[in-house]
């Protein structure tokens, strides 16, 4: 799965984009836990969740939003256009 | 197009030109024009560099822009958004709205500001004397933004 | 100066200019634009005669741009007021509000329009296929006035 | 003392401005009511005087307001800019 990261959560986790293996993450609750697992840099970058945003194939969504047909997920701090 | 994410300045009159050129049913545009300041609490800014999700913004300005035209009588709406490198006194975004009266104008460019805020996927940093500082979501502009929320 | 009564029209980018150029600690400007439509109710308008009260327009205006700039943290408020022959799709009046930040700058434009509307000396005239007819005060232009009575 | 007329009074009038002998009129009310006794024209243009807006040396007054010291009066129709 296409994973995505924006601005200070690109910057911890040292890549704007990669493909992830999700294996049985059925959740994007569960796939945060799975890159966790992975590496340190994801554990410091998500360490907050209440800090981070998700989007679903470029629609905002939930923790517990499922990944089941999901091509493109992206994590990023609350936005700050305008 | 009535939604443009670009590097490039933009013109205000050139945009407000494009929306009431050759018609004459409009009474009323009111446009909203950000711009870069070289101060964010005490601390100078030398630069702000402007993130996005390239893809999402775009359908994110083009769903506020719809909600906008659902709710107040609409002849055109402009939002442009530029990302990249901008020094402050630059140009950062511009929302214009055109209606047959006043009101509607004032209301909805008010609303795509406040939607703008909360909910494209834009991302400043501000470069200081420190070095770099990424912005941070204000409560203000949730605020604002609820206050939209249909009761 | 700030408020300019004049027969020639004017451009938004040259005034939303003449506010920003040359400091960097304007975060938002705001502009409202209004122009002559074509209909008036059911009939088609051919032109539009701007009657005003020379002396007392330009008082009236200062006194309103006083005002918002006692309410509002405001940077820079421009209003310009077209009188004479114009015809439909004319550009009529602009009032820009410059400030720090967007709210105060959507609420000072709002309020300058409100109060020019309701108390600055100026009187539209239509040309329709029946002859000429004085445009009749709106109720709706008072209560908006109203609403920014201090309370 | 020198009195303007604007708009639809303007041309009910047929006077842009002209000046006036205010006689012993008081306030706009007296002045009002002499202008009306001098020719029909002017009682028929200030008829309704409830659609009449006044200024005194060009601020908005009231219809009881005294005319002592006071160099210009306008009368018009509620104004209708913007």
């Amino acid at each position: 799965m296409k994973v995505l990261y924006f601005a200070w959560l690109r910057e911890r986790i040292g890549a704007a984009q990669e493909d992830v293996d999700v294996g049985d993450s059925r959740t994007i609750a569960e796939l945060v836990e799975t890159l966790k697992g992975r590496d340190p840099r994801y554990a410091v970058a998500f360490e907050d969740m209440s800090a981070i945003r998700v989007a679903l194939d470029q629609e905002q969504a939930e923790l517990d939003a499922p990944l089941a047909g999901v091509g493109e997920v992206a994590f990023f701090p609350p936005v700050t256009g305008g | 197009m009535a939604v443009r994410v670009q590097e490039d300045d933009f013109d205000i009159s050139e945009e407000v030109a494009a929306l009431t050129d050759g018609r004459a049913d409009i009474g009323a545009v009111v446009t909203f024009t950000g711009l870069v300041r070289d101060l964010a609490g005490a601390e100078p800014i030398s630069a702000m560099e402007l993130e996005h999700y390239p893809g999402m913004t775009e359908k994110a300005l083009s769903a506020i822009e719809k909600e906008a035209r659902d709710r107040w009588p609409l002849q055109g709406v402009t939002i442009i958004h530029r990302y990249g490198l901008l020094k402050p006194a630059d140009r950062v975004v511009l929302v214009a709205a055109a209606s047959a009266h006043r009101q509607a104008a004032f209301e909805a460019a008010a609303f795509l500001m406040d939607y703008l805020k909360t909910r494209a996927p834009f991302w400043k940093k501000e470069r200081t004397p420190d070095g770099g500082r990424w912005v941070d979501a204000r409560c203000e502009d949730d605020a604002a933004a609820e206050r939209w929320r249909k009761r």
